[in-house]
């Protein structure tokens, strides 16, 4: 019994490492979505921060110039983005796909032209990367049954952009549903013609948007490379920048629900890893690929029904034009 | 005049779309707290000069000055405080957002809203109080009649200070009790020095309340006059360009057997919304049915009902000897095929498909005929050539079946779409809005084709916002409000005021239902 | 002139594909010859990238990984007087020369040493891509680990089934963590890139890790326990020495233990973690498996493991 | 020549032109960063693709491929969907090609097998657009997402059925036995030897003749047949369609499964005609390429067997460059394709107000 808590609290541990790149990412593409601009793009954007925060971290011995790198290259990405969708007026979900492509290209060859090898940063050492941090008072409460291990295997011991996704959600839906920005990024997502009529402009709110999402790319990006792992290797975000489409959509453009998305998605990742190859009684073993399968067949099946219709921001992926 | 009390000045205004020249060297002069209007026929280039006005497009060249003083916008953002407001034709409301949210929108003052929302709920009751505009605050603007958005537009323009407010088109979809009392906050807002630019095509209203009129042809303006020394016809005239006669004669009908009989219908809308209920009517051939009611009313989602656009979920149809009920439901194009032709209210979304050449458009509805199929094979050759045919049967220029359908203005749009509809010959028709911001040239024209129709005794079931077009079309007319018929009456004994009634007494049922939804 | 095609995981796999590049590139530095290197995309270019190697001369040509088995196929076939050198693969020509290696009996050996040096009992596996040449490897090791001590428990884990599997360091440290978690001090690491993860949480766990195909030691000094490294180098550089002395020979060549193909890695970075004991153990058993006393069951045979 | 026509040439013909060039001019800075002349680099690979036989052979072999994803996203594009799962779709169509090469009685002759296997491709592929298909139309869910979702989930089913279904015990990588020689689609190197002409030996078969064979269906289904019309209709307004009596959900299912079907046609091309046998990713990237195909064919059957020409080149050539080249990684491929999708498909309009303020200026109509 004791020994099967233990066990959830440890899935529960893992799923909070796991989720914390799809939040960053989410949120991003909530911003994103929210102002009207799609962006599958997310993906690419992660790749391409955990590749650079892997490269300056080396470089540079530390993972905040990493981490300020990663935000800078994922910002380039979000406004070429921008550039295509706002101010081209271009095909949003197209450009997304360019840039995914884009990315995984570049850090190929970057990683030949600037390490001499095909996909791989260095191995980052020691404090080079962002290590896992023990919150005071472990030993104190540990002495407490349940709520001892809770909090030294649950709560405490992640690394710091770990707690910092779990604060950015709060945060964002304070700047979404409290502040004037958040007002305007609203309404143009809804109806840019509206803010354009009140002397607003349409595409500067969705550049500020995009911009925002960037930087928490950026620091996902990072994340994975510099704080989960401690270097770059190839396609190593493997697919987190759609299941955070997924999450975005599944939490209704919601920061909250978006959060519970994200976290069950993980929590499933981390499930996953720990049936791997248990034989369960009557089912026996399940097969890793229907394991690995097993959150996008749940996406789909709640995006089938359990949800409803997902309603998109109404003008979501429709570029502002107002003359011909 | 005397130039102190010149609100706006516009001198040589130009403005290209494209190929389309929408605004050519326009002048312009408005007083200060009077009403101007302002009357064009469709695409004269009224909007766009009042847009250009509000700094939402920039003009090619010319000079515009606000109060004496230059002004070039490059955003509303100048306009607004230049001190213009602006309520557009079509709204630019944000459908989930608050009343009060969409008021602030903009000039929210502080970085964060909540102080700017009390703020702007002290001021709006303020307004509301001196120009009789109350409306909810909090509830979503997407939940309100439209006469109560538009009354949230005016409030925008208000709230951030205007002294020029511009309305473009603002009763088109109006009850006259409701545009009545539109007038009367003009007079207020007017008292209280407000310059008023009203865009509108119904003559009976800039004859009434506006001081001054100017007349818009092609992009270019034409004429300014003082309204009191004025009279429709000569705007009328100018407008177009020739003369024209308002109500057509007609012979008296010669109904005969029903060919059309709706019994106890109740409709659910799209959002599966209860729209209408109870409604029980009859359409007999060589005459024409006309149901009027503010939009909204029902009467457009009964008009989907019998095109077999949406189901029914009680009651039954007796159709062309088909009967259609919640269990047997016809497709439109079963029902076309029966022999009845349906012109959608809205041409734009419905009738017609903006990218698609006029052939195409033309096709819409009848894609599986016999006669331009063979085989799996679609015979462009004679689409082509049958819409070059209704095209002149309609004279719907220019005559070309391979243009953009977007390329047409909307007038001959609706011309093309009812050739479409009349062209085939059909028994019964279901008509929407047939002449809804088309010109009066135009609108002489439908409504002729109309009659004609009539004659050659099909039913036909009409339905308009305009109450003058449902009087002087219809043999007999049935008054819809909040989903029930509130009135039938004989189109002899039919005048403005008892319909007005029908359809208000029942706004304020409506009211009531308003408040049972929150 | 010689040449060598790597597999689609590219050359800088930090697994067997880098091993043959070592074994390449030492060539080279001792002979002065280059050797052209190249990395096809996809399975058509593989084929075509062998076929245009030989028609300009090239040869031998090696060619790295199972995967590339029908392009061999094809090419050899296509060009009967080129040698072609097909590593891990398997293809019945005239022309070319198969080179298959024992896994299952380097990963006894430091299935052996996992279960001497675990205390909780307890050892994990991590395999890169679910396919029976990883589970030769797992099979190999557990058998190792229950000759050593039949009361072990050996947890093991496949990270995926693409061959993206061999890429995802993340997953492979969630995989080694849970294993660590559920009470694994020992992993072993059959995954390609995936390893680095591995290794790395081992590393941040204080656990020990076994790394595979190269000497891997160096990777994380102090907690990398050994590496059964599988010599491709070796077979590349021997394939161009043997061509270049005009011994070059099509025979199949199986490398176990005995042939030195595959092993277990001691140097400077595990010395001082190997006792003597645990050395001479290790040896013993090396000595019993070349000598047949011990027979390691090869998965591939039958796609199934007696443990 | 009147203002429209202007305006039609300088969206059909010139902005794709000025965008390609773009899309290399950027790819040449690349190569400059990364220090390789660009112009060596241009050459060779204009070379490689057309240089010789081979080289045409296998550009045209690539082709063959981007045609068909294309063409798929094409007609979903024309229903107004957006179809990103064409991965997905050729990779089970293929499963439903292979199917049949593998357990069809090989005796039969080639003229039936083959055909067969075409149609399991159409029907794999079709299936697996469906769901999602089915999930737009009556479950109101995002077609780009469940696409993409099942763009996973296709690889994981491939997966599973290569390791622990169609493998042959023994056989190292996840692949099937081979298909037998009936159910080859035949290579044109030996189709020109039939008729006694030799020419270089390369994987190009006879889907290619299929590929354009489809092309030319898909031009006639969308604009002479009246389903075609009533998918248009449905793409550009869906209450227009309502109005017309066409019911926009059988139209999305409808197209999805069209389009799955031809992104399933990839595999008689890899799997029938080159490889004859299934394996693991034969479907790689050419789901996505068919995208960029698709967006700079302007969604045109011959605007996209152009598109998927280019795409061709990039491929064959690019293999040659990093043959020829030991300093030019072969991702520089990848890059460039991301660089064509970039600057043809979301930069698309990039020069389009300068090119129609110089070439289409408003006077011109007047
Ligand atoms: N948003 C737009 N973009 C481009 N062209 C437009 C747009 N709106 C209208 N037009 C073009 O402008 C012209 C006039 O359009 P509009 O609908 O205003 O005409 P209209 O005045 O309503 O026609 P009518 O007077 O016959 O009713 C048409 O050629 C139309 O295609
Ligand atoms: N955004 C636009 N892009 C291109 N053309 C436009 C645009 N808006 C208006 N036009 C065209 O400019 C001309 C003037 O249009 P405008 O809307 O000003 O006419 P209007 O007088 O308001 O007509 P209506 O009475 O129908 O509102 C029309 O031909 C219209 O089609
Ligand atoms: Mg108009
Ligand atoms: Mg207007």
């Amino acid at each position: 019994m004791n020994d099967l808590l233990l066990n959830l609290i440890l899935t529960l541990d893992a799923s909070f490492r796991v989720c914390t790149p799809l939040i960053f990412a989410s949120m991003a593409g909530l911003f994103a979505e929210r102002s009207g601009v799609v962006d599958i793009g997310l993906e690419g954007k992660l790749l391409m921060s955990a590749f650079i925060a892997a490269s300056a971290a080396s470089v540079f011995g530390s993972p905040w110039i990493g981490l300020l790198f990663a935000i800078f290259a994922s910002c380039i990405f979000a406004m070429i983005h921008g550039l295509a969708s706002i101010t081209f007026k271009g095909n949003q979900i197209v450009s997304g796909v360019a840039i995914n492509i884009l990315a995984s290209g570049l850090t190929m060859i970057l990683t030949l032209a600037w390490f001499k090898s095909g996909g791989i940063t260095p191995t980052l050492q020691g404090d080079e990367r962002f290590l896992s941090i023990t919150l005071p008072g472990v030993d104190i409460i540990d002495h407490i049954p349940i709520l001892g291990v809770i909090y030294r295997e649950l709560i405490s011991g992640h690394n710091i952009l770990v707690y910092l996704a779990f604060a950015t959600v709060p945060l964002v839906w304070w700047v979404v549903y409290r502040t004037r920005f958040g007002l305007r990024l609203r309404a143009v997502g809804e109806n840019p013609k509206a803010v354009d009529t009140a002397g607003l402009s349409v595409e500067g709110l969705r550049y500020k948007a995009l911009l925002i999402g960037g930087i928490l790319c950026g620091i996902g990006g990072a994340y994975i490379a510099i704080a989960h792992n401690a270097q770059f290797t190839k396609e190593m975000t493997a697919g987190q920048g759609f299941i955070a489409l997924a999450a975005l959509i599944f939490g209704k453009w919601h920061p909250y629900k978006v959060l519970a998305a994200c976290f069950l998605f993980g929590f499933l990742d981390a499930l996953a890893v720990r049936l791997q190859g248990v034989v369960l009684p009557v089912i026996g073993e399940i097969p890793v690929q229907l394991i690995e399968a097993t959150p996008y067949i749940l996406t789909v099946i709640l995006l089938a029904g359990f949800i409803g219709k997902a309603i998109p921001p109404k003008a979501s992926a429709q570029p502002y034009i107002k003359e011909l | 005049m005397d130039q102190s009390n010149i609100a706006i000045e516009l001198t040589d205004v130009d403005k290209h779309f494209g190929a389309v020249h929408a605004n050519d060297k326009v002048n312009l002069s408005v007083k200060t707290g009077t009403i101007h209007g302002i009357v064009g026929e469709n695409g004269a280039g009224k909007s766009t000069l009042m847009s250009i006005l509000y700094g939402f497009y920039q003009s090619d060249s010319g000079q515009i000055k606000v109060f004496n003083k230059k002004f070039r916008a490059t955003s509303s953002r100048q306009s607004i405080e230049a001190g213009i407001g602006m309520v557009h034709q079509h709204f630019m409301l944000v459908d989930n957002f608050t009343v009060l949210e969409n008021v602030i929108l903009g000039s929210e003052g502080g970085a964060l809203i909540s102080e700017s929302l009390d703020k702007a709920r002290i001021e709006l009751t303020r307004l509301a109080k001196e120009y009789g505009l109350e409306v909810e605050l909090d509830v979503p603007v997407e939940s309100l009649s439209v006469g109560m958005q538009q009354r949230v537009e005016i409030l925008k323009g208000l709230y951030k200070g205007a002294k020029i407010l511009i309305l473009d088109e603002p009763t088109g979809v109006l009850t006259p009790q409701e545009s009545d009392e539109l007038f009367r906050i003009f007079e207020a807002l007017k008292k209280q020095g407000v310059t008023i630019i009203l865009i509108t095509h119904k003559l009976r209203e800039i004859m009434n309340i506006t001081d001054y009129v100017s007349v818009m042809r092609a992009g270019k303006m034409v004429a300014h006059r003082q309204t009191s020394e004025t009279n429709p016809e000569e705007l009328a005239e100018l407008m177009i360009g020739r003369k024209v006669l308002f109500n057509i004669k007609k012979s008296k009908a010669k109904s005969g057997k029903p060919l059309l009989i709706a019994k106890n219908l109740e409709i659910h809308n799209e959002q599966g919304m209860k729209r209408v209920s109870e409604v029980s009517f009859e359409a007999r051939s060589g005459e024409i049915l006309g149901i009027a009611g503010v939009t909204g009313n029902g009467q457009g989602t009964l008009l989907k009902a019998l095109a077999g656009i949406l189901p029914l979920s009680k009651g039954s149809i007796k159709i062309l000897g088909e009967t259609i009920s919640p269990e047997i439901t016809l497709n439109p194009a079963q029902l076309r095929n029966l022999g009845v032709a349906h012109v959608p209210e809205d041409r734009q979304k419905m009738g017609m498909i903006a990218d698609f050449s006029a052939s195409e458009t033309a096709l819409l509805g009848y894609h599986n005929d016999k006669e331009i199929n063979q085989g799996i094979w679609l015979k462009r050759s004679s689409v082509k050539a049958n819409c070059q045919s209704i095209m002149e049967a309609f004279d719907v220029r220019p005559t070309n079946p391979d243009l953009k359908s977007s390329s047409f203005s909307g007038g001959n749009q609706q011309k093309l779409i009812l050739a479409r509809e009349f062209e085939r010959d059909p028994e019964v028709l279901i008509i929407g809005q047939p002449t809804r911001g088309v010109d009066i040239g135009a609108i002489e024209f439908i409504r002729k084709r109309i009659i004609e129709m009539r004659d050659a005794g099909k039913a036909i079931i009409l339905i308009s916002v305009e109450l003058e077009e449902i009087m002087s079309l219809s043999d007999r007319i049935i008054v819809m409000c909040d989903g029930e018929i509130t009135g039938t009456v004989d189109a002899s004994d039919a005048d403005e005021a008892t319909l007005g009634m029908m359809m208000a007494n029942a706004l304020i049922s409506q009211e009531k239902s308003n408040e049972a939804q929150l | 002139k010689p040449a060598v095609v790597y597999d689609i995981a590219g050359k800088n796999d930090k697994s067997f594909n880098e091993s043959v590049f070592n074994g390449a590139t030492r060539f080279m530095n001792d002979t002065g010859i280059a050797v052209t290197e190249l990395e096809p995309t996809n399975a058509a270019q593989v084929e075509q990238t062998l076929k245009k190697l030989a028609q300009r001369g090239y040869e031998p040509i090696v060619a790295v990984g199972f995967g590339m088995s029908n392009a061999v196929a094809a090419a050899s076939e296509a060009y009967p007087d080129t040698k072609f050198t097909l590593i891990d693969g398997w293809v019945m020509a005239p022309n070319v020369q198969v080179v298959l290696y024992k896994e299952h009996e380097g990963s006894f050996l430091v299935g052996v040493l996992a279960a001497m040096n675990s205390k909780t009992g307890t050892v994990g596996f991590v395999g890169g891509m679910d396919i029976p040449l990883i589970s030769r490897f797992e099979c190999g090791y557990k058998q190792g680990v229950a000759y050593q001590d039949s009361s072990m428990k050996v947890l093991a884990n496949m990270t995926g089934s693409t061959p993206a599997a061999f890429g995802n360091p993340s997953k492979g440290g969630e995989l080694t963590r849970s294993q660590i978690e559920a009470g694994a001090d020992v992993v072993y690491a059959a995954a390609g890139g995936t390893g680095i993860g591995v290794y790395q949480t081992a590393a941040d766990m204080g656990v020990l890790a076994i790394g595979v195909d190269d000497n891997q030691n160096y990777m994380q000094p102090g907690t990398m326990l050994t590496s059964m490294f599988k010599l491709v180098g070796d077979a590349a550089y021997d394939s161009y020495e043997a061509a270049m002395n005009g011994t070059w020979d099509p025979a199949m060549r199986v490398l176990g233990l005995a042939e030195n193909g595959v092993g277990w890695a001691l140097d400077e970075y595990n010395r001082d973690m190997i006792s003597a004991e645990m050395e001479a153990r290790v040896n013993e058993v090396r000595a019993s498996i070349i000598s047949g006393d011990i027979v390691v069951h090869d998965y591939t045979t039958d796609n199934s493991c007696p443990i | 020549m009147t203002r429209d026509r202007r305006l039609s040439w300088i969206n059909g013909l010139l902005l794709p032109l000025f965008n390609v060039l773009t899309a290399f001019l950027a790819t040449a800075v690349v190569f400059i960063l990364i220090d390789v002349n660009p112009i060596e680099a241009t050459k060779i690979l204009i070379y490689g693709a057309f240089g010789y036989e081979e080289g045409i052979g296998y550009t045209l072999y690539y082709t063959t491929n981007f045609i068909f994803t294309g063409l798929a996203v094409a007609v979903a594009f024309h229903a107004g969907l957006f179809n990103i799962g064409g991965e997905g779709q050729a990779y089970v169509g293929g499963l439903g090609t292979a199917l049949v090469a593998l357990y069809i009685d090989p005796t039969l002759s080639a003229w039936l097998i083959i055909p067969l296997g075409i149609s399991g491709g159409l029907l794999f592929g079709a299936m697996w657009a469906i769901i999602p298909a089915y999930l737009q139309a009556y479950r109101g869910s995002h077609i780009v997402i469940t696409t993409i979702m099942f763009n996973f989930l296709a690889s994981a089913l491939m997966v599973y059925l290569l390791v622990h279904v169609l493998r042959e015990v023994g056989q190292m990588s996840p692949q099937s036995k081979d298909f037998p020689d009936s159910a080859w689609i035949p290579f044109v190197h030996d189709v020109f030897a039939g008729m006694g002409y030799k020419i270089a030996e390369s994987p190009l078969n006879l889907s290619f003749i299929i590929a354009l064979l489809f092309s030319a269906l898909v031009w006639f289904f969308l604009w002479h047949t009246r389903w075609g019309f009533a998918i248009r209709a449905t793409g550009k307004s869906n209450d227009a369609a309502v109005y017309s009596g066409i019911n926009p959900k059988k139209i999305i299912v409808v197209t999805m499964c069209i389009s799955g079907a031809l992104a399933g046609l990839v595999g008689i091309n890899e799997l029938m005609g080159v490889q004859h046998r299934l394996l693991l990713d034969f479907n790689y990237g050419y789901g996505f390429g068919g995208i960029a195909v698709a967006l700079m064919g302007r969604n045109h059957p011959i605007g996209i067997i152009i598109a998927a020409l280019l795409f061709g080149i990039l491929y064959q050539g690019g293999m040659d460059l990093a043959f020829e080249m030991q300093s030019v990684s072969r991702h520089i491929i990848v890059v460039m394709q991301g660089l064509v999708i970039l600057f043809c498909g979301g930069l698309e309009y990039l020069y389009r107000p300068i090119l129609i303020r110089f070439l289409a200026p408003i006077e011109a109509s007047e």
